[in-house]
Formats: structure tokens, C-alpha cells, sequence
């Protein structure tokens, strides 16, 4: 296998869709000549022609309404959001109208697209372009959300998401683009799953479930906690947060017996709040102590570093949590 | 706090917004309406230079016929809905059937459509079936979204009946979708798309006529003017009186219309199509029309004067159509054996609807995703 | 005290605040002359005259946009959502504008303003008319969210809504229009406190915390699991979404020892899991089994009758939940 | 999958998604551009019959001084992110610096700005202090916003400053409020408000439009068309050249102008603050201008061939005051002095923001909710 950045994997997996299937196309800002803000449809038009890769106004409203019209008729579009914050200046046309086609139309007509792009902080972008808009797309029923947090999984989700025939959040994370990992040469296709979560770190005494950037923070987290704290913790990277692979989470927790759910998104009625109903719902007695969640605070996610830092809930906070759940309970440790 | 007796009251009144009582007289706003709302069928700046061939007799008999099921369907809807057999909000088609019918017989098979809540008149115009269309309206099995959609969202993909929808101008975007497909598969189809006055006004549609008159999309914009905006008078909330005119500042051809008058419809939209499939782009109608009936079902029209619309049943579309058949030699007994014969028909609707049978509880939970292998 | 219905509540307070307050002023569609698609803003415009009861084009972007503006600069604008699934056309200004603006800039300016208007199902609006928007809002910080179920709490919560210095979104419900409940007249004026919940049954064996119309349906389930099954529950009106009254809840459950969380919101990442993670938290210790929600089923509702009457949460919903709890459960009962 | 260090890595590319290698040549569409982009200052539809009265020789030199204190800011700024002390979407004003001198010094204390992430001119000009501003976009505790809002987000209520924005078009809506509140107020007050060429197919604009114009709100749209959006040029987006166009289909006083001539845009500024304030209703200002840096710190510029940047000198604001200033007689010596003078003014700002000290960590959570004892 070779080391490619998360960039490369995700225009990889434009180009080997687009050469597959004639019916998928792109449309976005910049997309084409300039080949997107963060290069992700670089060289697309070159090779597919102006009527596969569609520079629009900036009228998100308009062109992701026309995705849908076009999937309807069995178009396959690729949206790009330059910054998935903006999906709010489209949500009527993503959770009114994509969201519900399927249902509302008593199944006559689906509208299998993709709407692409990066979110998330880290990179002192501000209120209005560093928010993770995961479990705002999880709360409405017809969507599918993929996020994931490795070259090799972002595009084998990417090139399933494109086949997949409901509508998909692919949501990418800033921080990851330049991330490299590995994965297979384009001569050797894959796909990964839509609704499949991998454990990327196994660990006997916390599950972590998260996805994303989150991920790798996690992951770090681990280490240390590991290292410094001989805490052992699982990691669960769901990649897709609708439909969510409880299955795997709560294989893992029935293991750990300790559940923490982290993402980006805002805490408040988040997918961590999700995962914790669930549990509950599902499986409370797999637990040892309470289950938990972390998410970004509740502010509008400031541009000065020191506070930006603060805001986001990653590696600190998640060994502080962590240490918050060894601390409540005797036996916490499972292993060593 | 409530008792449980308020909470039933609640429930049982279906449409009760609609319904409760109103105190407000007609518009006596600051500013006056114009004058062309009350005088005439067309405001002042309506004169267009369409050259509108005169159809064959026996299509325009065929369009008397489908106006006619419109109408009788639509007042049966009303109908249904005062029995508390539909809820939500209904938006009846009766005074705008000749906007959708000069449309649809002006296009070709393959050719998609797109339209709002008030889309009764599209879906019988382009090949729906009234008793499954009725059957939706009232949440039946046999409806074709088998209930789930419901009168704002007609849908019949093999009729090229794209959707209604319940917001807005939403729906405006998904036909230059629609035609973008068409374009970039280098196919002969169009869209076309129906919207309200109102809809001039929400954002999306602007950004769609830009996009429509840039890419040079096969798509017409069909805006039926009823000259309101639920209980607004659009008067009242344009900056100006011709709504054909936005559109051409894209540099969109754009023309008003009589949109009463099923040949003149058929003639602008036939036009408009040939323009389309002809690779110039988009085209602009505004038809200008009157909404007979109430907002929805229930609507006590308090907002505007009895005369008003007392006076425009002189320009309505089944009135038009009859004057034409007459002027052609179809006489009264040929009229009144096609009303028969309608008549006759949506009672079988109706009736088939009624015996349609409540979808299966289960099916609340379908549809939500396609189920497919692919993919996975 | 006398009866009034739940739009004659709303009414009172519209004018009793423009009467308090020369700042005060209505915005949407259909408000002025027809005053209002419901009925909440009748005779309002003849009170107050075109300046401060403004008729708007169907425009929910600029409209909501231009509430910002006027509200930045001390005038406290009421806005009518006609249905608050219009939410989703606004959604930027109301999210990434509304709700961040006193933060974006660093608490120099503020937007005192009310989004209100109808929403919910039981009606047959189907899929785009009768959403439930509690637990979008409550997702994004900065504004607050409110859903009072009676007339009392209705007057006196949009009245305490409109002098707050903050963004609240005003939830009402169109299945409580219509509905009477004690007020008292118009010259003993009275506010509700944003962010107080009201026990509105007590109970010994389950903690119902709700709120807008699934009040009404959570008290009619109490009397019937009382009647026919013996069960107590008390049931808590949240009444504010955002914040949270978690200390009235958790008393409840102190003494119950069980919570159900109700909402008429989709489920998936909504306010029933955001108190279900809350609770395991702040005060796990006080549960005696698991904490469950329930919300809308994941569809996007239905217009037939019986399929939108088998999505929503209501009366046999909670019934079958709070017994299910309980057959989960030895020495469940407190009382009798 | 990752290993530690591959997140660094991320973590420390800032503004890596701009300075990412390209391969794109400059713009070679199938489609061509107009002539005017890369031949002359103005499109050919420019020339307006604005009456433009010469200003005071005094105040084009505080003009000048003002649009050299914003553009070595810009070049300040430009160096601290290069140097990583800024993150995030940096948009500098360079090139546009003329738009917003003209339009400040037109206006009268009291009126109200809004503007986009490309706010830092509007800021300046409104009496903003660059050393508190630099402070801002570094994210330090003496910015406007103490370091919450960023570049992207300027504001100072005592200035008329009331915000940029981050989403295109956004603040026009803000701009209406202001208007409408100065309207309901019976106040004298006009806001403006700025954007770009690109905000014109953002759908709320249109709302606005109408609803500005039907109201006679006392507004101004002020486009600064520097002929990009982003890496896009508008002629690639646009379904018209002339963008002041669009709004005259709301009825609306529309013009365009040279954006680079204080003086032209002090005079049409100044008509429409007249207009406004008397009742007459909104004023549309398209205001020709030209980028001279990139789109954002970092941008390569590769979407753009650098002989077009390089012609666009000659019409640059900064050229244009200087030469003005040469013809009223000011010398050499003492445009060097003011430059000096400024130069200096600039690196103390600089110096004044980086020794601001960071926002304490707890200063993340407050702002969210005003507190206040009313209502409750
Ligand atoms: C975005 C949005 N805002 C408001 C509404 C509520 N509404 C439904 S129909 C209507 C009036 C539409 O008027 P017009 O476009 O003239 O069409 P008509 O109903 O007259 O056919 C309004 C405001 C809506 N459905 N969607
Ligand atoms: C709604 C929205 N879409 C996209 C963007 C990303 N974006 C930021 S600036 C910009 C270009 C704007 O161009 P223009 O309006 O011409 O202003 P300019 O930057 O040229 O001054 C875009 C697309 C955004 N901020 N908001
Ligand atoms: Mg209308
Ligand atoms: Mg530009």
C-alpha cells in the first residue's frame, strides 16, 4: 500500500466514480476551473468537460435544489459546500426538500447525491466557518452522514456514498486534508461499507466512540492516557453517523462496561446525546458507570487561538473525561 | 391548565386556523390596489405580441373536458374537506385550470413538470388519475404517494410529474435540475415549472433565474398570478406591478399572458419550449389569472370583496372555454353531455377513493431510505 | 381568573408589549391586515398602525435578516414564522447570524428579538408543515428556546420573551390553539420566567418532563396509567427548551427515581437524548433505572391520518414507554 | 491511518488549503471574457451622467492618508499571516481601498455600515483604530470583539460599524433593519451597506431589494464589483455584464460607477444619502473596482494571469489619490511625508497588537446570553 493525504483520496475517488458511472457530476463554487478552495476536484473539469464539473454562482440555494431535481432522473450530483456551515443557507432545500423526496413522494422517486465538504475548528476560521454540522444532518430522518478520519475510509465511503441510492452528508474535516495514511493504488478498488464502524485502537478499560478529526484526537488521548494514566482505552471510529453501527459500540462497551462518545458538534442535543439514549435504550447493562458525551461548548466558536482552543473538545478534554470517569469509580480498570 | 374536553376540541378542529372567525375587512391598507385587479382580467401592461394560433376543435374539447375535471374534482375536494375527510391545508385549482392545460398539451411526453401545493390542475392536466389523485388528497392506499404526500405534493414520475411542494419556490430549483439533467444527457426534454406570484420574492428563485438564463437551460418558468399571496394582495408586497419584468433583467425572454385562456397559454408555452429545446434557454411566462376559491379549504376570503371575484367569473377559464366551443358550432347539448359525462366520472372518483383503504400502519416506517443492494 | 383561549393569550401579550414598549414592532407574512394566518396578530395593525405591524413578501431570509439589524439597535422585533418548518429558509440568519451575533462581536451588540409561530403535527400537514423545531434550535448556542403548552404560561412567557435581551425562539403549537385554559385579565399583568419549569401532575413512580402539546398528551397517558394501571407519574413542563430547568427536573426524579423525556421533535439527537445524557451527568445517582426519551419516529410525516397518528409521540406512546420501564423493573412502584 | 504525526502536520498548515499547490491555468473556459477586464479599469457600459464635484484639496489629503493607512495595514496583516500569527480566512481590501473612503466621508456620523469578511477598509474609514484592529484579526484581547470575531467580522457600534460577515450577503438584510429601524423611528439615518459581485446571486439580496424598495427604505447597496468571486471570475457566473442592472428591475435607482475615485464615489454616495433621507427609497451603487491581492491570505493566484493585476495599476485607488493630489498642487515632499507619517502609524499599530495581550481562557464562554436582570 501507498501513503497518500486525505486531498488526494478524496479526488481519487471523484475521478474513479465519475469514470464508472456517466451519471455522476460536480457542482459547486470553484469546482471546476480552479478544481475547489481546498483542491479536492482538481483536474476534473480538465478531464471530464464543463458539463461534468459545474462552477455555480454562489447560489447555494439554487444549485442544491437542482442537484435534486437532476438525481431525481437518475443523475448521480456531487455538491460541494465550500464550508459545510453553509448548508444552513440551504437547509430548506437539504432537510425540506433531499431529505424527505424519498418519503414524501411515497417512494416514487429518490435522490441518490452526495453533498461534499470540509467543517470543523482548529484553524481559527471563526462562528460561521468552523462549525461540525454532523448531528444536525443525524436529526433529520432521510439522510445518510458519513465523516470520516482516514485517507483509505475516506475514499472507500466517498465512492459508496456516490453509489449509495439515498442522499449522503460526506463530511470531510479541515484538519484532516493534509493528513496522509494508507491505502491501496487506484488500480485496486474498494469500497467501505456506509453504516460500518471500525475499532481503530483496542483497549480493555473505556470505549471512545467518535469519528472524524475526533478521532485522531482520540487516539492521542489514548497514548497518554495510556502512558501517563495506565488507562486503556478502545476506539471506536464510527465513519458514519447515520444510520449508527451500535452494534460495534456496544460489542466494545460490553468489554469496557464504559462508554464516552465525542465529536465536534455541539454537545447540546448532539449525536454523543444520541449514542447515550441509546445505550440506555439498548443496552444499559453492558455499562459500569454512567455513560458519557463530549462535544464543542455551547459558544459561537471565537477566531483568537487561546479561546478557539477551549472551545473545541479534543485530546485535553478527552483525557479529562476520561480521568472525570476513572475517578468516579473504584475498578475502573479492566486490564493491567 | 387545559382539560382533556379543550384538548379534543383542538383536534377536531381541522383547519381551524382557516376557519376561525375574521374581523378584518377587505384591504383598506394606506395604499390602493390597482385598478386593473378590479376593472379587468389583465393588468394594464398585459398586451403581448404572441401570435396564438387557433387549436383544433377537438383539442379544445378535449381541454374543456380535462378543465371540467378539474373544477368538479376540486369542488369535490372542497367538498370532502368540509366533512373533515382531508386536513391540512388544501389549496384548490379552480380559476387557474387553463394555465395548466394550455401547458401540458403544449409539451411532450418525457418532458418533466414541477409545481406547488396548488397543483391539483397540473396533475390532471398531465395524465393523473382522479381517483388516485383524490385518494392522496384524503391519505388513502390507493393514492399515489399512498397517502404520504398528500394534496401538496403530487407526484406521478411516469406522468413526468416531478412534485409538488409544500414550501414556497422550492420546487422552482428541482426543475432547472431537472433540465440541467436533460442538458448535460443531450436530451430534447424541458422542464417547466409552476409557481405563484409570491414566489418572485423568495430568494431561490432569483438565483435559479440566474443560473437558468447563464447555462442556457431547457426550462420554462410558468408563474400563475392570482394577484395573491394567501390573504396579501401581491399589490401590496411588489416593489413593482409587472412581475414578467424581473426576469429580464437576466436577459430572459419573458412575456404576460392571459393565462385564462388555454390558447394563448398554449401558444406562449408552445414557444417557449421550441426556444428551449432550440438550445436559447429559458423563458419567462407570467399567465395572468384569479384564484376563485379560498387560499384552502376553509378560507373565509374576508380579504377581498365578493365583486372582485364575482367579476372575474367572467374571464374564467371553463367560462372562456365554453364561449369557444360555442363560437366553433359546439352547441349546449354537446356541453352538457361532456359535463355529464364528467360529472359522472368524478363521482366514480370520489366514490373509489372512499373505498380506498387506510394505508398499513407499517408503511409509516417505509420509505424513509431506498432499500438497495448497491452500494453496500 | 378567567378562560381564554391559547391565540387570545398570545394576543394580549403581542399588544400588551407594544402598548409597554414603543420598540416593539411585528414582522411576517399575512400579519398585518389579515392579522395573521392564525389569528395571534389580529387588530394589531389597526392598534398600532403600518410602522410597527409590517405585512412582508414571502421573504423569510430578508425578513429575518432585517429583524437582526433593526433589533442591533434597540427595537425588539416579533417575527411570525407561519409555520416554524420555515426555519429551514431562514436557517442562516437565524443560526449563523441571530444566534452568534452578540458573541461574534464580543458582546457589543445584542438582538433582542422573538421568532414565533406554529408548528407540530396531529393536523395532517404532512411532511413540510408540521415538523417540530425544539430541538434544532436548542442545538445552536445563543438563542432561547420556549414552548409553553397553556395560556397562562403562553401570555406570560412570549411577554417575558419579548423583554428578554435575548434571541427566543417562541414555540407554539397548532394543536393548542384552540385550546382554553385560567388566565387572569388583561390588567394583572404578569410574566413567566425563561428557563422555569412547572409541575403540572405530581406523581411518586415516573418523572415525565415535557412540554407544548405532548403536556396535554402526557397528562391524559398519567391519568389513564393511574387509572388502569396503577401507575403515578409526575409530569414536568419544561416550558424553556434552552435553558434547561434540570434542578426542578432532577428533584422530581429524586423522588420517582425515573425519567422520560418527551418531546414532539425527531428523537435522533433531539432534547429527550440531550436530558438523558444531562441526567447520567449531573445526577445519575438519583435514577433507579435507565432514563428513556422518546420524540417523533424518524419519518418525515406522514399526511394520512393513521400514518402520522402512528409517528407522533403521543398519549399511547408514552403509555407503552412508561410501562415497558416499569415491566423492566421489580419494585418499580413508590407509591400506593 | 495516521500516525501523530501526520496531525501535526495539519495542525500546522495554516491557511494550508489556500497555499496547496495548483495546476489550473489562468481561466481557459470555452467561454471568454469580456474585453474590458483586461483592456480598461471600466466595462464599457460604465459612464454615468453623476454630477461629481471636486472635493476640498484638504479633504483628499486626509483621504489619501486614510487609504495608505488602510493598505499598509492590509501589507501588515498580510506579513503577520504569512508568519502564522493570523489564521483562518484573512480577505484584505487592497485595491478596493477607495470604495470605502468615498462612501465614509459622504455619510454623516450616526448613519450605519455593514459590510462582508472583506470589512477591514469600511472599518477603517469609519474611524476604526487599526491598532485595535490588527489586534482583532490576531484574536487578541484588545480587538473590537476581543479577539471573538476576527477579520471576518468587524464591528464598533460607536462607529456605525455594525458588523461584517461571513456569509456572502448576509449583512444586507442587517443593512435593511438598520434602515427599517431609522424608518419606524422617524429618524434621519441611512445605513449602508457593501458586498461584492458575487452576492448579487445570493437569493436574499433580491428579497431585500424588494422589500427595500417597496418600503422606501432609507438604504444603500454599495457592490464593490472587483470582477471575482473567489477564484471564479464573475463573467463565468453572471447571466449579465452589467450587474447594476439587476436592481433596476425593483424600480430602483441603480448606477455604477468607478469604485476607484473617491471622488466619484463621495458624489454617488452622497446623491443616494439625499435620496434617502428625503424618502425617496434605496440607492444601488456598483462600484467598478479591482482586487490587487488575492482573494485571501495565501491565495496563489493562479486563476488569473498576473498581466491583468499589473494593468490594473494604473487605476488603482492609491495611484489615483496620489495623482489627484499632484494635480491640486501637493508636492512630492509632502505626499512623502504623509506616507512616512503613516508608515510609522501602522508599525506602532502592529506593535500595539502584538504586545495585546491573549483573552483570558474564560472569556470563551461568556457572550453567549446577555445577562440581565430585565424579563425575568
Ligand atoms: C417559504 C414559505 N413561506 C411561506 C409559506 C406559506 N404560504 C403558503 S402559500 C403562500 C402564498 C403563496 O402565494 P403565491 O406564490 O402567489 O401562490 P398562490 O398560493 O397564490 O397560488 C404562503 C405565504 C410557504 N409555504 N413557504
Ligand atoms: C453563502 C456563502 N457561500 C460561499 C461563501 C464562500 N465565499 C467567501 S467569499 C466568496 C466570494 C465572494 O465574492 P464577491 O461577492 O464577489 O466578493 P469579493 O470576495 O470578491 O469581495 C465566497 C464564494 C460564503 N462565505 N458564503
Ligand atoms: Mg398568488
Ligand atoms: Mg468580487
Amino acid at each position: 500500500m501507498r501513503r497518500t493525504t486525505y486531498i488526494q483520496a478524496l479526488n481519487e475517488a471523484l475521478r474513479e466514480e465519475m469514470q464508472h458511472d456517466e451519471n455522476v457530476f460536480l457542482i459547486g463554487e470553484d469546482v471546476g476551473h480552479y478544481g475547489g478552495l481546498f483542491r479536492v476536484t482538481r483536474n476534473l473539469l480538465n478531464e471530464f468537460g464543463e458539463k461534468r464539473v459545474l462552477d455555480t454562482p454562489i447560489s447555494e440555494q439554487a444549485f442544491m435544489g437542482m442537484a435534486l431535481g437532476a438525481a431525481a432522473v437518475g443523475m448521480r450530483p456531487v455538491v460541494e459546500l465550500m464550508y459545510m456551515d453553509f448548508t444552513l443557507v440551504a437547509a430548506d432545500q437539504i432537510f425540506n426538500q433531499i431529505a424527505k423526496y424519498h418519503y414524501m413522494t411515497g417512494g416514487l422517486l429518490s435522490v441518490p447525491l452526495v453533498i461534499r465538504g470540509q467543517q470543523g475548528g482548529g484553524k481559527r476560521y471563526g462562528s460561521q466557518h468552523s462549525q461540525s454540522v454532523e448531528s444536525l444532518y443525524a436529526h433529520f430522518p432521510g439522510i445518510r452522514v458519513v465523516a470520516p478520519a482516514t485517507p483509505y475510509d475516506a475514499k472507500g465511503l466517498l465512492k459508496a456514498a456516490i453509489r449509495d441510492d439515498n442522499p449522503v452528508a460526506f463530511l470531510e474535516h479541515k484538519m484532516l486534508y493534509f493528513t496522509r495514511g494508507e491505502a491501496p493504488p487506484p488500480e485496486e478498488e474498494y469500497l467501505v461499507p456506509i453504516g460500518k464502524a471500525d475499532v481503530k485502537r483496542t483497549g480493555s478499560d473505556v470505549t471512545i466512540a467518535t469519528f472524524s478529526y475526533c478521532l485522531l484526537q482520540a487516539l492521542e488521548a489514548a497514548e497518554t492516557l495510556h502512558e501517563e494514566h495506565g488507562v486503556d482505552c478502545e476506539v471506536v471510529d464510527l465513519r458514519t453517523v447515520e444510520p449508527l453501527d451500535t452494534e460495534t459500540v456496544w460489542e466494545s462497551v460490553a468489554k469496557t462496561g464504559h462508554l464516552l462518545a465525542v465529536h465536534e458538534s455541539y454537545a447540546n442535543c448532539g449525536v454523543g446525546a444520541e449514542l447515550v439514549a441509546r445505550v440506555y435504550e439498548e443496552a444499559p447493562y453492558l455499562l459500569r458507570a454512567p455513560a458519557r458525551r463530549l462535544g464543542m461548548a455551547p459558544v459561537s466558536i471565537p477566531v483568537s487561538r487561546v479561546l478557539e482552543e477551549e472551545a473545541l473538545p479534543w485530546k485535553k478534554d478527552i483525557i479529562a473525561t476520561v480521568l472525570e470517569m476513572e475517578r468516579g469509580q473504584k475498578g475502573f480498570r479492566n486490564g493491567n | 391548565m387545559q382539560t382533556a374536553d379543550n384538548v379534543t376540541e383542538a383536534v377536531e378542529t381541522e383547519n381551524g386556523a382557516a376557519q376561525s372567525p375574521s374581523t378584518s375587512e377587505a384591504d383598506t391598507g394606506s395604499r390602493t390596489p390597482p385598478a386593473s385587479i378590479t376593472t379587468d382580467a389583465l393588468p394594464s401592461g398585459s398586451a403581448t405580441d404572441l401570435d396564438v394560433p387557433a387549436l383544433p376543435t377537438e383539442l379544445l374539447q378535449e381541454m374543456y373536458r380535462m378543465a371540467l375535471t378539474i373544477r368538479l374534482m376540486e369542488e369535490a375536494l372542497l367538498a370532502a374537506a368540509e366533512e373533515g375527510q382531508i386536513g391540512g391545508a388544501m389549496h384548490t385549482a379552480i380559476g387557474h385550470e387553463a394555465n395548466a392545460i394550455g401547458a401540458a398539451y403544449a409539451l411532450r411526453p418525457g418532458d418533466y413538470v414541477t409545481c406547488t401545493y396548488r397543483g391539483h390542475h397540473h396533475g390532471l392536466a398531465w395524465g393523473m388519475d382522479p381517483g388516485r389523485a383524490i385518494a392522496e388528497v384524503m391519505g388513502r392506499s390507493d393514492g399515489f404517494a399512498k397517502g404520504k404526500g398528500g394534496s401538496m405534493h403530487f407526484v406521478s414520475p411516469e406522468h413526468g410529474m416531478m412534485g409538488g411542494n409544500g414550501i414556497v419556490a422550492a420546487q422552482v430549483p428541482h426543475a432547472a435540475g431537472l433540465a440541467l439533467a436533460s442538458h448535460i444527457r443531450g436530451e430534447e426534454r424541458v422542464a417547466i415549472t409552476f409557481f405563484g406570484d409570491g414566489a418572485l420574492f423568495q430568494g431561490v428563485m432569483h438565483e435559479t433565474f440566474n443560473i437558468a438564463a447563464k447555462w442556457k437551460l431547457p426550462l420554462i418558468f410558468y408563474c400563475e398570478n392570482n394577484r395573491y399571496s394567501e390573504m396579501t394582495p401581491i399589490w401590496r408586497t411588489s416593489s413593482i406591478e409587472d412581475i414578467y419584468l424581473f426576469p429580464r433583467s437576466y436577459g430572459m425572454n419573458s412575456m404576460q399572458i392571459d393565462g385564462n385562456d388555454v390558447e394563448v397559454v398554449h401558444a406562449a408555452v408552445s414557444q417557449a419550449a421550441e426556444r428551449a429545446r432550440s438550445g436559447l434557454g429559458p423563458t419567462f411566462i407570467e399567465g395572468i389569472t384569479y384564484r376563485l376559491a379560498g387560499h384552502m379549504a376553509g378560507d373565509l376570503e374576508t380579504y377581498r370583496p365578493q365583486e372582485e371575484v364575482e367579476m372575474q367569473q367572467a374571464y374564467e377559464p371553463l367560462t372562456v372555454l365554453r364561449q369557444k366551443l360555442l363560437a366553433r358550432g359546439i352547441d349546449e347539448a354537446r356541453i352538457t353531455a361532456i359535463d355529464e359525462e364528467v360529472d359522472e366520472k368524478i363521482d366514480e372518483a370520489v366514490a373509489f377513493a372512499e373505498n380506498s383503504p387506510w394505508p398499513d400502519k407499517a408503511e409509516t416506517y417505509l420509505d424513509v431510505f431506498v432499500v438497495s443492494a448497491e452500494g453496500e
